[in-house]
């Protein structure tokens, strides 16, 4: 019985760990809590349930069109509300706030235009179960920690060994600097947004696809859980973020069996809380000395 | 600035703003008991003086110390809980209730500011939104205890010498006035004191406070404190007001509402958050088509405000000139 | 002098709103009757099927010659957003209102209890066609509900556990809210006794909005349970059919009548099949008044299957038109005391209210087959 | 100037290290009251260091910090401006959201003792003290003429009286010794020579400063004495003349080649 919640629990977490990315890749390169990325996630299941149920695409290409529209609203939110905060050099609250503004404006534009019922979603990687020992391991389960594990490793192939990706640490390291030497400090911003949303876009599409449901406000509590995760790990951090997305699945399964189902957010955010007291730069996040 | 000779406006002088005083307590006393106003505009100027009070205690900590606290609703739930279960098991009058619930708030307060007090920025703001959610996770699953999902109704209403507040009498109106009155001086006085003058210090820059010897750690809990205290006060007020309690009545939207109330109107500005609680809630009752998307407006509010009028409508350096004690000597100034 | 100017125009902007949204009064006569309900938000489905109702209901009589000779019936929708409070703020905007004599409506159990108090105090007689919660009628003279009392809807379920399903062993799954946990709460720890051929296995509670079911389907799965009755809403039950028949799928599940709607079958799709349902309005029963009012309720409303709740609204309307026509008289009052001795026979079946304002209803049992609801034919079992 | 010998602040073998590196090693120096004692150096060579360490900004690794005769490294910064030393910064860190007398009634935070309940019934004391210090704050804007901006905002005051404020704002703490750091930074000539006589002005008031700053100009003017710090460690001591002359001071700051010019320089400064 342990195992099955294991298994249901990494399942979990490693979708939580798609969402956490999106978090570290913003605020390593803009020191920014992106509060709208639950909204963004839950903005990318709605556009793959809309292509699918609406067209005839299959549900591979539902989610590259998802991945390509979340993508462009989350550049577009970045171009529209957040680079003149940056150009005017206003307070670090100022950012905060307006993607908490953006936050609610993208959840309940979804409301309105999809209604708040919750709606179908067809099942992902459809292929049957099948038993190893006493654990059930369902195909969904198994497509969706492999697509999730290559995206992954997409991300870090990116941050790592690509031009654009240097760029993006050089930002993370010193915007100036970097816009010193010729990385137009902007552009990387938004391309880190662009990851941002397309990671949360196939995420929401994966989750939706394993629950076979869809809701305007299933972006709250997910994104929450996200962030506990990505703090957990070192917020920042990719590596950081897969780890703690792991560990806070597991916690949420395991509290879920053995204490109840009524405490299943719960558990995320005493992790949260835990971790920003105690470590709040996370497992693998260093401590920052605060120059005079 | 041109501010440098102290300009006589017209409300300075001490008759003129003692007879405007005059006039709007009469007006406000004598407003619902007219007849003018149905129940319904009695309700919502009850709401108004309810939002003021619940964002005047945002505004402290945020407008004046810098805090961002986007759980705020978590402190009012704090409050009301308290006080609606004192009247469920104890059966106790609401003056009592009200203000167990006030400083139950208050050390749940300082609970949550204790140990998040020395994180930064966005940290703090996340930190009080997992708050926010787990007051609620707690009074869901104590069941035995809160009544969980099914909550607290046919909660008494306050009752002053006999008489049993209702809308209809204005009972709840003259109640919310007074209260809002209160911590409306209460908040003045605290703002235009010593107190007052290390939370600015804090939020305008904390390492120069430190060095001028205010211990910013315990200024942060103390302004954490009252700012919760208050919001339970408010969070009291309600459920004996809507006689209803369940988890949900201050969730995360409360939240929203009244910081998008603080940055409104004005973060640091005591007139600013009565300005941002007047439009605010009444927008959606006048607007009616608009109260489908007043959620999307309270967000477009955050991000424009942001962009174009960080301070809010009332806030940002004042133009009025410092009011100095009786007595002090300004050389003309 | 700048932001003087700002704040005056701003709060001349909120006077002449005041005065806007205080209204005009009219002076025609008809006779208007408040339907309020969740517009918008997670319930609007419901909240829209009372409107519906009432309208189609009230167009029905006015034809007929509307009431006390010839005065029309008006409806005044109020959308409460399903909040207890918004609910609070519209009742007292109905008791100010004089030319409402009645109103149909609050959805959920919670809302409607926040409402009640004001309806009862200034003596504006209520009927619910949905609340559940067992003391929700208790709250006063003028408050009634048209709408199954819960443990006689939970005893409808075990019936049909043991009948239909010749269960064995029953696990009970409830949603964290005012009405899952009493109704569960009821079933396991009142009703249960009197099924001895029924043994209560197991109970889980889940978070209202929860879609991941996994680890509470393994806990289930533990307790080895032949049939599962599941006390939420479609918005649970349909996903819950899907993950749990992913893998168990010949377990039976049994809903109650607020999960019976289209939606139901649009979010469990195949794995619906054989979910079966107590439901005291049955939209294909042969009764003729049962098929003019789907038929036109269809037409009026694109296409749209009215729902239990909606049938019950639509005979709420009826039954205060009928109360009205009875007391000879929109006097409020009038209408409170003529409701007590109302015997209405409408689309949900004959009902009648009791000294405290319950309603007592008949059951029809309803499964889904190959995507559509059917009748159970209660004779053959 | 007679100044009396006993130091009122003594600084013993004082250093600290941040991982590997030794920012502060081993300095001994010593302030008596009514001294201006300069502290310069090229620049990263630890001066803004060692004042963190007598602010208690940083826990010194090892050595002690007599002031008035106690022993105050590793006490809180409160406790060390309630001791009666206040600082300024490097770049200026006013209140800016703040008004002018606000930001030097803040300096009085540790002297201004009503409580909570005081302030909330504004009780005769509250009322007393209140004005009391709004009375001596705004004294002290007059003595240094910036009265005028009582009400104003300090973003809007030009960079030079910026400075003064914080100045002020340091008297207002009631300090005797003020830690004056490189208040001359960003200034135009005339500027620097209106702050040396506005310097010479504090000390006939009472004051003792301590100076941090690169103007040898004001510096070899305005003090008593003058250490010098590189790499850290002391390298010289002594009245500006000396300094003027000393061959460390000239490797340190200009290194080996350019020995000559700096000499003249120094003389007709």
């Amino acid at each position: 019985m342990i195992l099955q919640q294991v298994f249901d629990g990494l399942t979990l977490g490693i979708v939580y760990a798609l969402i956490a990315v999106g978090y570290s890749l913003v605020f390593g390169v803009l020191r920014l809590v992106n509060f709208a990325h639950g909204a963004t996630y839950a903005f990318g299941a709605h556009i793959a349930m809309v292509v699918v149920v609406s067209t005839n695409f299959g549900l591979f290409w539902a989610i590259i069109i998802s991945v390509i529209m979340t993508g462009l609203m989350t550049m577009f939110m970045d171009r529209i509300a957040l680079r003149p905060l940056r150009a005017k050099k206003s307070k670090g609250i100022s950012a905060l706030i307006t993607t908490i503004g953006c936050s609610y404006i993208i959840q309940n534009a979804l409301m309105i235009v999809f209604g708040s019922r919750s709606k179908w979603f067809p099942k992902i990687f459809d292929y049957g179960n099948f038993q190893i020992g006493n654990v059930l391991v369902k195909s969904t389960q198994v497509g969706i920690i492999t697509v999730s594990v290559v995206l992954l490793l997409l991300l870090t192939f990116i941050v790592q060994k690509t031009k654009i990706g240097l760029a993006m640490r050089a930002v993370q390291q010193n915007a100036k600097a970097a816009s010193l030497m010729g990385i137009d400090v902007n552009r990387v911003i938004s391309f880190t947004f662009f990851l941002g949303g397309a990671s949360a876009a196939v995420a929401g599409s994966l989750i939706s696809g394993y629950y076979q449901i869809v809701n305007p406000q299933m972006g709250f509590i997910a994104g929450l859980k996200a962030f506990s995760a990505a703090v957990l790990g070192g917020i920042g951090i990719l590596h950081g973020a897969v780890f703690g997305g792991l560990v806070v699945g597991l916690a949420e399964s395991f509290a879920a069996f053995y204490i109840g189902g009524g405490y299943r957010d719960a558990v995320a955010f005493i992790i949260l809380i835990v971790v920003l007291i105690f470590r709040p730069n996370g497992l693998f996040g260093k401590k920052v000395i605060e120059k005079v | 600035m041109k501010h440098n000779n102290a300009k006589k406006n017209l409300l300075d002088t001490k008759p003129k703003k003692i007879a405007a005083l005059v006039v709007m307590v009469a007006l406000v006393l004598y407003l619902p008991k007219s007849g003018l106003l149905s129940p319904y505009l009695v309700r919502i100027l009850t709401m108004i003086s309810l939002y003021s009070m619940l964002s005047l205690s945002l505004n402290l900590l945020t407008g004046f110390t810098g805090l961002v606290s986007i759980g705020h609703a978590g402190f009012c739930a704090v409050g009301g809980y308290t006080s609606a279960l004192m009247w469920q098991y104890l059966g106790l009058p609401w003056l009592v209730t009200a203000i167990c619930g006030m400083i139950m708030a208050g050390v749940v307060g300082l609970m949550l500011a204790a140990p998040t007090s020395r994180l930064s920025g966005s940290y703090l703001t996340i930190a009080t939104l997992g708050f926010g959610e787990i007051v609620k996770m707690i009074a869901l699953n104590w069941q035995s205890f809160t009544g969980g999902p099914l909550g607290v109704n046919h909660i008494e209403r306050p009752e002053f010498f006999g008489i049993t507040l209702t809308t209809f009498n204005g009972g709840f109106f003259y109640l919310s006035i007074i209260l809002t009155a209160l911590v409306t001086l209460f908040v003045y006085r605290i703002v235009n004191s010593k107190m007052g003058r290390a939370f600015m210090a804090i939020r305008d820059d904390s390492l120069a406070a430190t060095m001028m010897g205010v211990d910013v750690t315990a200024y942060k809990m103390k302004s954490f404190v009252i700012s919760a205290a208050i919001a339970g006060l408010g969070g009291a007020f309600y459920v004996h007001f809507v006689r209803f309690l369940d988890p949900n009545t201050f969730n995360f939207d409360i939240s929203i509402i009244i910081i998008s109330i603080v940055i409104l109107g004005g973060t640091g500005s005591i007139p600013g958050s009565f300005l941002g609680a007047a439009l605010l809630i009444s927008f959606p009752e006048i607007l009616r088509f608009a109260s489908e998307y007043r959620f999307i407006i309270y967000g477009l509010i955050l991000v424009l405000m942001m962009r174009f009028k960080p301070e809010g409508i009332l806030g940002g350096h004042s133009h009025r000139p410092f009011r100095l004690m009786k007595g002090v000597e300004s050389y003309g100034n | 002098m700048k932001k003087r100017i700002v704040l005056v125009a701003l709060l001349s902007l909120l006077i002449c709103g005041f005065a806007f949204a205080n209204g005009s009064s009219e002076t025609q006569k008809p006779v208007k009757i408040a339907v309020v309900g969740p517009l918008t938000g997670d319930f609007a489905e419901y909240g829209m099927g009372f409107k519906n109702a009432a309208v189609l209901r009230a167009k029905q009589i006015n034809e007929a010659g509307g009431v006390l000779g010839g005065r029309q019936i008006e409806i005044v929708d109020f959308d409460d957003k399903n909040s207890g409070e918004e609910a609070a703020s519209i009742a007292e905007r109905i008791a100010g209102n004089k030319d409402i004599v009645g109103v149909v409506g609050h959805f959920a159990s919670g809302v409607s209890m926040a409402a009640a108090p004001t309806y009862e105090e200034v003596g504006v007689p209520e009927i619910s066609p949905s609340a559940s919660h067992p003391d929700y009628s208790g709250m006063g003279k003028y408050i009634f509900r048209n709408n199954s009392l819960i443990d006689v809807e939970a005893n409808e379920t075990l019936n049909i556990a043991s009948k239909v399903f010749k269960a064995k062993r029953v696990a009970v799954l409830a949603v964290k809210t005012d009405w899952g946990v009493t109704t569960a709460d009821i079933l396991i720890n009142t009703l249960a006794k009197d099924h001895p051929e029924l043994e209560i296995v197991g109970y889980e509670e889940i978070l209202d909005g929860l879609t991941d079911f996994s680890s509470t389907i393994t806990k289930l799965r533990s307790y080895k349970p032949d049939t599962i009755i599941v006390c939420a809403m479609y918005n649970i039950l349909g996903p819950f059919a899907n993950q749990y028949k992913d893998i168990d799928s010949k377990i039976n599940l049994i809903g109650f009548s607020n999960a019976y709607s289209e939606q139901l079958i649009k979010l469990a799709q195949e794995d619906g099949n054989g979910i079966a349902l107590p439901a005291i309005f049955f939209h294909e029963s042969p009764e003729a008044k049962v098929r003019s009012f789907v038929d036109n309720y269809k037409k009026d409303y694109n296409g749209k299957i009215p729902s239990s709740l909606t049938a019950q609204a639509y005979d709420s309307l009826g039954m205060f038109a009928q109360a009205i026509e009875e007391a000879g008289s929109a006097d409020r009052k009038a209408i409170k005391e003529q409701l007590y001795k109302i015997e209405y026979d409408g689309v949900a079946g004959v009902t009648y209210f009791d000294e405290i304002g319950d309603a007592y209803k008949t059951f029809n049992w309803l499964m889904i087959e190959d995507g559509k609801f059917t009748l159970i034919d209660k004779s053959k079992l | 100037m007679e100044t009396k010998q006993e130091p009122i602040l003594e600084v013993k073998n004082l250093s600290i290290q941040f991982g590997g590196l030794k920012a502060v090693d081993d300095v001994n120096f010593k302030v008596n009251r009514g001294e201006i004692v300069s502290i310069i150096g090229p620049n990263g060579a630890g001066k803004t260091t060692v004042f963190n360490m007598l602010t208690g900004v940083y826990q010194p690794t090892n050595g002690q910090i007599f002031f008035k005769g106690e022993e105050i490294q590793g006490k809180t910064p409160q406790n060390i401006v309630k001791a009666g030393m206040a600082r300024t910064f490097q770049n200026i860190r006013l209140f800016c959201d703040m008004r002018v007398i606000q930001n030097v009634l803040l300096g009085m935070h540790t002297n201004t003792d009503y409580n909570f309940f005081d302030l909330v019934f504004h009780t005769p004391k509250y009322r007393k003290l209140e004005r009391e210090k709004q009375q001596k704050a705004v004294d002290i804007l007059k003595f240094l003429d910036l009265d005028r901006y009582l009400h104003d905002y300090p973003t809007n005051l030009p960079y030079g009286d910026q400075r003064k404020v914080e100045i002020a704002r340091a008297i207002a703490t009631d300090a005797q010794l003020l830690l004056l750091d490189e208040p001359a930074a960003g200034m135009n000539p005339e500027e620097s020579e209106e702050l040396l006589s506005f310097i010479r002005s504090l000390v006939t008031k009472g004051f003792t400063i301590v100076l941090i700053e690169h103007d040898m100009n004001l510096v070899m003017n305005i003090s008593d004495r003058i250490y010098v710090i590189d790499h850290g460690r002391k390298i010289a001591e002594g009245l500006p003349q000396e300094i003027a002359t000393n061959k460390d001071v000239i490797v340190a700051y200009l290194g080996e080649e350019e020995e000559e010019d700096q000499l003249e320089e120094v003389e007709h400064a």
